[in-house]
């Protein structure tokens, strides 16, 4: 069954849509009216410019509301976060692994590259967690590392080899210029060339990061915003048996 | 200024002390030592400059080779192949960066090296000067015209020539302060990159040619408006001397330098970082540039409720560090941050205490406020308001340098329309409550009175802790910021060098007269 | 409630006098006359109901047929019809509908006429009371779960099921008060139309049906929020009585309702308007609804800063214009608004001493606060930073109703997202100064208070020249909102009834005595 | 010579847009993954949804900043409001009268329908005018008549026959479900059929009345946002003189 589903404003289907955005052009009705056009030229059936406004000589910003007619099918729509399966909470996990795997599980977390952001990896790790929920670290089945920030690629490898990890936690918060991209690329290439990225789980983390992109540039998952300990365990846990079962 | 909060000027005192005796050792170990950038930044002031093929700058060039003798100073080696090879310090410049070695020119007359050295020395002050003066004469001619906090916005393209653009866009929106935020990975690196550049990740490159690019574009722009523009960078990381040798040179005038930051955050080493702080900080003090110290970064890690005492401690070690190397409180830009969960009852009212305590505390200093930045999220219309409410918090408790907020802190770093709507806030709300802070007082032992005073006794009660270890152990046991860091860990220790008993260095000789010190 | 402004009670108490002094004539006008929808709004308490194929309601039937003889009341004709025809209410009201003229239903035993009104009326009082008992009991469960103030958001989709939905979720949002607006049109209608809508122009009608269904939705809604969801309509116009009295039986909890607005931005008759504001108001004493009185109004046309003092005159004259009709202090909903040129230096001060003057001076009454709307602009961002300071000044003078601001008051009614934007605004503003009221104390003859003194005694000089020429005269004159309206001019002035001799109307009577008007 | 434009972000044609909108759906994964497809859809390259948040059960609501490729000539835009044009100032409007018209103009003005906002009309005519441009009234050389708001179309033409009005200001600020443009629609069908339509100079105004709309509507011009009496006047004078030229 299908469930077509539009823009609402304050009536079904009116299709209303607000945006804000700059034009490297100066401000006036002829800008206004780029603006406009540009709206619709997206596809907007009307579009009304309700602000502009001067930024330099040569840029204005404009506020303007359309109205859409593109619709999309809600029951098409396939749901791509990491956090969204049904998880395990750190009993469970602990259970989960004393039953089924039989060992304390190696994980390996770092904020790799020149990022320096640690508080995500730590809201992860750390025994006092995030948001009322306890990080890796209070998991009595874990054996975890938490190698802080700034951390190169080779230095993570290297240290997950020496541990003999089962999984390796990746964080990158800066984004700009798509230097996660790059980074996130390397470390795959660097487990490739040296023939052991299945001897890993590969997770992928950070606010921008989607668990599409992750499986992308070749990680197992990828965790973005709201994601808590909780959810990475139990994706550790259950890809381990998994390929234990191989 | 009308006091409110009724603080004791005795506990206020104490904690004065407190600093003084904290400081104490970490200034008598930073004055036996120097450190590669220390001696490149000397050097820089007497007028190294210019960079290799590969992009190796001068400086580098020099010091890298004199690695084993350092304990003596650079100076010497360079006057000394300057005097050997005649010829101007630019032609010497291109010399080293072609190869030439000057640890390999034997060592001539000392005297005639040091009149040398003494006359470069005068050329790099008379340039300092000249910068300063320069302000001054535009901030007197422009006097009155900036907003009071004074309006700071950040550029972030990553490229010079962008940043010029939306820099320019920024002031004519009505930024007082533009600050060129760095690249990402810029404080780790030993050297400052030479030329201008155009790739940067989070941030642009700071670099001397930068630097002269983007205080152009200012000026002209400053004149257009008629109001000065502030041009700020980061004078921090493993090269704060010679950033703050460079930002002098080409009339910087604010510099996000803290006496920690890099040991806690960046994990450079601590007495790398207690040396070059202080003779980054005489520079400034002699060029006049404002510092921003960096409080706020101990809020992004750790609760700004539970941990308050912890940002007015910092501000009396930074006080204390920075009168240490002669800057005056007029130059001291007391970093402090609007960081409370939104979701607190009171909340404004516990950021009003907090600002508004330092404030009194700091009658005299520039406090920088930042704005809102680890609660802030893709939310931007709420991100916008908790905005509203820290500029609210920063005119009523007339903070010097006001950082302002940007819709989208959570999400990017800002868009042109980002840093408008921000400018347009600040100024709406600001002139709105111009007069609030004549008109207002607060209950006598009401949560506000009562939220100053605790912070306040807190602080000391961890003052004390900390004089009780030394200030190299409390951060080694992870005092602050929640992060321990090991003596001997951490980035750049091994640019640290022990100043011997010939150690030579006209111009921190200079520095230290012209900053007052002794 | 502390009061922070010391403004002279004696002063206020002069004003009180003032205010009295001039609606007394007022009043006394009032006391010898009806109006059609006065009769119209009487039937309906007593059971006058449905309407015919034209969607012509059964009290318009009823009433334009008694045109002239509408001196003795219509209330008996209608009784005496139903004695006459015999069977019950409904089944006259479809025969009414259905073409049957009461008026020519020959005058039957006048004692059993009034025997079988008492009934009616009786009935009709036990219906108005069973819905406030319902709302007090509801109150009562659900106490202290609603916000302080009361969060005010309104719908306005034009039809009554959409309105549903956007209520619905404005109340999940957090709302407390959910008003549904009234189309364009309406408040000129001389009738209330019939039965479920589904178009209007910027808002809904204001129907029978329209206010059972959505008092159901928020019922519904209330109860999974376990909190009260007050509905508020508008009982203004030209059928004020009667929308008072579907709303008392409907159980709604505020009506827009004030003693001059029809007169001053709708152009109805003065004299008309007069004596219907006072039949609505007995209608809601007796109900227990909170009237919102429409003060916020002037600013829209009048400058908010020199004009400040029309807004408070007309607070003293619609608190007296209520106790006259038995409305006590906790059901006048006074009006005034955050409408200063957001570009005025301090407006925020002004904004927060106008604000305290009318909770300092009608301490008991849940003063209704209007957002910013006329500077409100294109500009979303600069509009929702207003918002918030309006949050500000509502939640820091214990405001008791608070109209939330949309970021697109000048483009469009509300959409869905909106509301949220703004309910999330206030609660995070509002959260954070939760104690600010209590914190924060005023500089003694500063610009805060001598601004309140001062509006104080312009309102007292205005109310002298008003008491002076009689507040018909200075209407026609132009002293309110800049708008002049001659006394016969205006719509309805030829639905004014003056009551005859033998008028009857002990629905009125019975009215003035659980009024507790004598 | 033509000029390409995009949105600009923080860099020249990086295309950023910034967008929120409701869809009626639940929040979660699903609808923000619906949201970021529906932005796509509307030719965004890339989008990523930075927020969303549940308004009601079924209801949800998101912000996304997207990257547009779509561009537009900003060399072919042709702006079109009515205040754009070099106008007159008042004392220049009463010299043209007097120098090429020679006779008192008469402008008649309401506020029609049932709209009731009588503020934009009266920035227009009242003496005291709006944001420092004086009003119409203050024209020596113009004869003006204010009717106010909520007057019916039929009543404003029979006085504007009544005083042989040479242009006749038309306001409308209520704009919902189109009101404005049936309400306008019928005014000049009312002129037409009584074939007086080109008796008078038509002036639609109000805060959402372009000049476009109002042209196609059949009136002679459209004022919006920040037009002034001055801007009114200059039009009315000039168009005068072209008619009489015919
Ligand atoms: C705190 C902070 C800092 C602190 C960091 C302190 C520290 N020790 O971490 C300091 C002040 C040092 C800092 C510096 C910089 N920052 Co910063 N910073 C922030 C800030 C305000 C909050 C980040 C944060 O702590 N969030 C809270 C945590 C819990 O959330 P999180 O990281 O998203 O983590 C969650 C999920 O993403 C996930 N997760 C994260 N990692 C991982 C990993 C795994 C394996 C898994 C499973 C899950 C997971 O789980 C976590 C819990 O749910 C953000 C803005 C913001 N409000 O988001 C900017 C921000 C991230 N910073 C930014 C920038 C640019 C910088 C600088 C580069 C600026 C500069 N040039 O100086 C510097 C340099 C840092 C560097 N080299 O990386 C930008 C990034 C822009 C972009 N998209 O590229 C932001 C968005 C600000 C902005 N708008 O410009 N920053
Ligand atoms: C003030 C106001 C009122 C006052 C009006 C008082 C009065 N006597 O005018 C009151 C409180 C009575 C009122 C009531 C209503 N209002 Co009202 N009101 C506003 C408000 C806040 C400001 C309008 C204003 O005065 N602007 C200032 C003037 C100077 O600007 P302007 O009208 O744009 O005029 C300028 C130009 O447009 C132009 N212009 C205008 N007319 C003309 C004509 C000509 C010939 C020319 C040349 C130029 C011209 O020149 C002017 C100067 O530059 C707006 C919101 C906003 N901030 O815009 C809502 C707004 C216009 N109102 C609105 C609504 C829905 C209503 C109601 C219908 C609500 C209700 N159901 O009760 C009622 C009913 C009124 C009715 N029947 O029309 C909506 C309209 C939505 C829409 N687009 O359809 C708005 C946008 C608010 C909202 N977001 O819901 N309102
Ligand atoms: C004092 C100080 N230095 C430097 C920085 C910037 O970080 P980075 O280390 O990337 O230069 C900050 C952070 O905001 C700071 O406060
Ligand atoms: C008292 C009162 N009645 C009615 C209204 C609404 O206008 P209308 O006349 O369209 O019902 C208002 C306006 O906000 C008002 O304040």
């Amino acid at each position: 069954m299908s469930n077509i589903v539009r823009p609402y404003g304050d009536t079904l289907d009116d299709g209303k849509v607000q945006l804000s955005f700059t034009l490297p052009v100066p401000d006036g009705a002829k800008g206004r009216e780029a603006a406009r056009k540009l709206v619709l030229s997206w596809g907007f059936k009307d579009c009304e410019v309700v602000h502009s406004n001067p930024l330099a000589d040569e840029f204005s910003f404009y506020i303007a509301y359309g109205k859409s007619e593109a619709s999309i099918d809600y029951e098409s729509v396939v749901a791509d976060e990491a956090t969204e399966a049904a998880y395990l909470s750190m009993d469970e996990v602990n259970e989960f692994i004393k039953a089924k795997i039989g060992r304390k599980v190696v994980v390996v977390g770092a904020c790799t590259g020149f990022d320096a952001h640690t508080v995500g990896i730590d809201a992860i790790m750390n025994m006092k967690g995030y948001n009322h929920h306890f990080g890796l670290e209070r998991y009595t089945e874990l054996e975890t590392y938490n190698l802080g920030a700034q951390v190169p690629n080779e230095k993570l490898i290297e240290f997950a080899q020496k541990v003999n990890a089962d999984a390796i936690l990746v964080s990158q918060v800066v984004t700009q210029k798509e230097v996660h991209v790059s980074n996130m690329t390397q470390f795959v290439e660097l487990l490739e060339a040296k023939g052991i990225r299945n001897r890993f789980i590969c997770i992928a983390g950070g606010p921008r990061i989607g668990n599409k992109l992750a499986v992308e540039l070749g990680y197992d998952v990828g965790f973005g915003k709201g994601s808590y300990a909780d959810h990475v365990a139990t994706f550790i846990v259950r890809k381990l048996v998994e390929k234990m079962g191989n | 200024m009308k006091e409110k909060l009724g603080l004791s000027r005795d506990r206020i005192a104490e904690a004065r002390e407190l600093a003084e005796r904290i400081c104490a050792p970490v200034m008598d170990f930073v004055e036996a030592h120097s450190s590669v950038t220390v001696e490149r930044a000397t050097l820089r002031l007497a007028g190294a400059d210019d960079a290799n093929a590969d992009g190796v700058p001068v400086p580098n060039l020099v010091v890298d080779r004199l690695r084993d003798r350092l304990e003596d100073g650079a100076l010497k080696w360079y006057v000394n192949a300057l005097l050997r090879q005649g010829g101007t310090v630019e032609s010497l410049n291109r010399k080293i960066a072609e190869g030439l070695d000057v640890s390999s020119v034997p060592l001539g007359d000392e005297k005639a090296v040091r009149a040398r050295a003494d006359e470069l020395v005068d050329r790099g002050f008379a340039r300092i000067r000249a910068a300063r003066e320069r302000r001054d004469a535009m901030r007197a001619e422009w006097k009155g015209r900036n907003n009071d906090p004074l309006l700071y916005l950040i550029v972030a393209t990553g490229n010079i020539h962008e940043d010029v653009k939306q820099a320019k866009a920024a002031a004519a929106q009505g930024a007082d302060v533009i600050a060129v935020i760095r690249t990402t990975a810029q404080s780790l690196l030993d050297y400052v990159p030479y030329g201008a550049t155009t790739e940067g990740f989070g941030g642009t490159y700071a670099t001397q040619e930068n630097f002269r690019i983007m205080r152009a574009a200012l000026d002209g722009e400053a004149e257009r408006q008629q109001r000065y523009i502030l041009l700020t960078n980061y004078a921090s990381g493993l090269c704060m001397p010679e950033i703050a040798a460079m930002g002098a040179l080409e009339r910087l005038d604010m510099m996000l330098n803290d006496s920690m930051y890099g040991i806690l955050f960046r994990d450079i080493n601590m007495y790398r970082t207690f040396v070059d702080q202080k003779f980054s900080r005489m520079i400034n003090a002699v060029a006049g540039i404002i510092i921003n110290t960096g409080e706020d970064n101990y809020l992004t890690t750790s609760d700004a409720y539970e941990k308050a005492h912890t940002v007015l401690a910092s501000q009396f070690l930074n006080e204390r560090f920075g009168f240490a190397a002669g800057l005056p409180a007029g130059l001291l830009g007391l970093g402090h941050a609007f960081e409370l969960d939104p979701t607190m009852r009171n909340g404004f009212l516990y950021e009003l205490a907090q600002a508004q305590m330092a404030r009194e505390i700091f009658p005299d200093h520039p406090l920088k406020y930042m704005p809102p930045t680890k609660f802030m999220s893709g939310d931007i219309f709420r991100g916008l308001v908790m905005d509203s409410m820290f500029n609210f918090v920063s005119k009523a408790t007339n903070q010097g340098i006001h950082l302002l907020g940007m819709l989208t802190e959570a999400i990017h770093t800002p868009f042109m329309m980002d840093r408008f709507i921000a400018v347009d806030n600040a100024k709406y709300v600001m002139n709105s409550i111009a007069d609030f802070h004549d008109e207002v007082e607060f209950r006598k032992d009401g949560i506000i009175v009562r939220r100053a005073r605790d912070v306040l006794e807190e602080t000391i009660g961890f003052m004390k802790e900390i004089a009780g270890v030394s200030l190299f152990d409390s951060i080694e046991k992870g005092m602050f910021a929640d992060v321990k860091r090991p003596k001997d860990g951490g980035k750049g220790l091994d640019g640290l060098v022990k100043k011997g008993p010939a150690y030579y260095n006209p111009l921190e000789t200079r520095l230290k007269n012209e900053a007052g010190l002794r």
